[in-house]
């Protein structure tokens, strides 16, 4: 249940796949949910060419790493898996995956979610994007529900 | 003898600094720190603060050695 | 939004990865969320050694495809994908995947988890298990909330 | 004139055959079209049936040239 912190472009899907076949019990779970945020090329009607994702690197890894622990404990998953870019990023790049292997859907369903959620809340990111008017601080009453 | 001061985006900004460092004394809290730390600026709305990677409130006592954070909302993810 | 039936196995990774190069625009979604149902090599305590899945083919071709078109204008979806396997099943292999592309990240959970419920309570497919007592109808009450 | 009738699953194996067709009359429901198809066997409990891909209640009138079909709940997924 590890959290991955990266600053070069993944694929979400190759990640899943190199996960499973290397963590988990083949026949065991049942249900894998997984999430991928992936950037945008425009926000709040505007055209952005780029971001940058700052965070705070050690209280990062370990926030990330106390939520997957924290996440497989209640409910009850196989595993989960959190990769999360920071750096540079372009658009149509992942940003952040989130995955949840359990017996049954419903916990996958919201243990995936909630490890987004708590993510969103908490974990020490920020975000500033490069538009042609300038660079920009990203707030959350900005990004809303995004 | 001595805790270490960290800035994050907008607030490091705002700070004009990404770190600094302040001599330990007892009974200092986080508010103190911050004001220590930025010559008495006003501390912004909504401002995090963490002591040694855990979320803190501002009137946290801070230890000797203690690593403190400053940061606004995070938009991760 | 299509809904794909197959009877044979299918890399719900390699699928996603080629429906959205194929059919989503890049840098327009912002969320992508998906689930993959996989067989189990154990239920209700018993050791299960494959399992055959039936379907009333047209019938599960229409729902499905009704399905995705309602989920994407009810969720303002960019897209959703369903793939269905049909026919003989082996422990670890995928049975289903449902994937959903939104803007951000709410309807792109919602929707996947949608597609999901809807599609257990209403496509017509029925799911009978071989273990070593012999061959059982998998009912409702028994895979509770698998 | 006619109308095809569909089982599947267990009701495929209750009922010993898969598929079947009535001579069409006015008027029938889909329960009289299950009585006929199954000379009168009771219906299970919970069986779901569908006209034309539709689900539909017992009590739906068939159209001639109709597919009606007669299943277990189901458990895909």
């Amino acid at each position: 249940m590890p959290a991955h912190l990266t600053n070069k472009a993944f694929n979400p899907w190759d990640e899943i796949q190199r996960y499973q076949d290397g963590h988990l019990q083949s026949g065991h779970y049942g249900a894998t949910a997984s999430f991928v945020g992936t950037m945008r090329d425009f926000n709040i009607n505007e055209s952005v060419s780029h971001m940058t994702l700052e965070h705070y690197p050690k209280m990062t890894q370990h926030y990330l790493d106390k939520l997957c622990l924290q996440c497989n404990q209640q409910y009850e998953l196989d595993d989960c898996l959190i990769i999360h870019r920071f750096g540079d990023i372009y658009p149509n790049e992942p940003i952040v995956l989130t995955v949840a292997w359990s017996a049954h859907r419903a916990q996958a369903f919201d243990a995936c979610r909630y490890l987004m959620e708590e993510l969103k809340s908490n974990a020490p990111f920020w975000k500033k994007e490069v538009t042609d008017k300038g660079e920009r601080w990203v707030h959350n009453d900005i990004i809303n529900n995004e | 003898m001595s805790i270490s001061i960290q800035f994050f985006a907008s607030l490091r900004e705002i700070t004009g600094q990404s770190q600094t460092t302040l001599s330990y004394e007892p009974s200092m809290d986080v508010l103190i720190v911050w004001a220590k730390a930025t010559n008495n600026m006003v501390m912004p709305d909504n401002t995090l603060c963490a002591i040694n990677m855990e979320y803190v409130k501002t009137d946290a006592i801070v230890a000797d050695n203690d690593e403190v954070a400053f940061f606004p909302p995070v938009t991760g993810g």
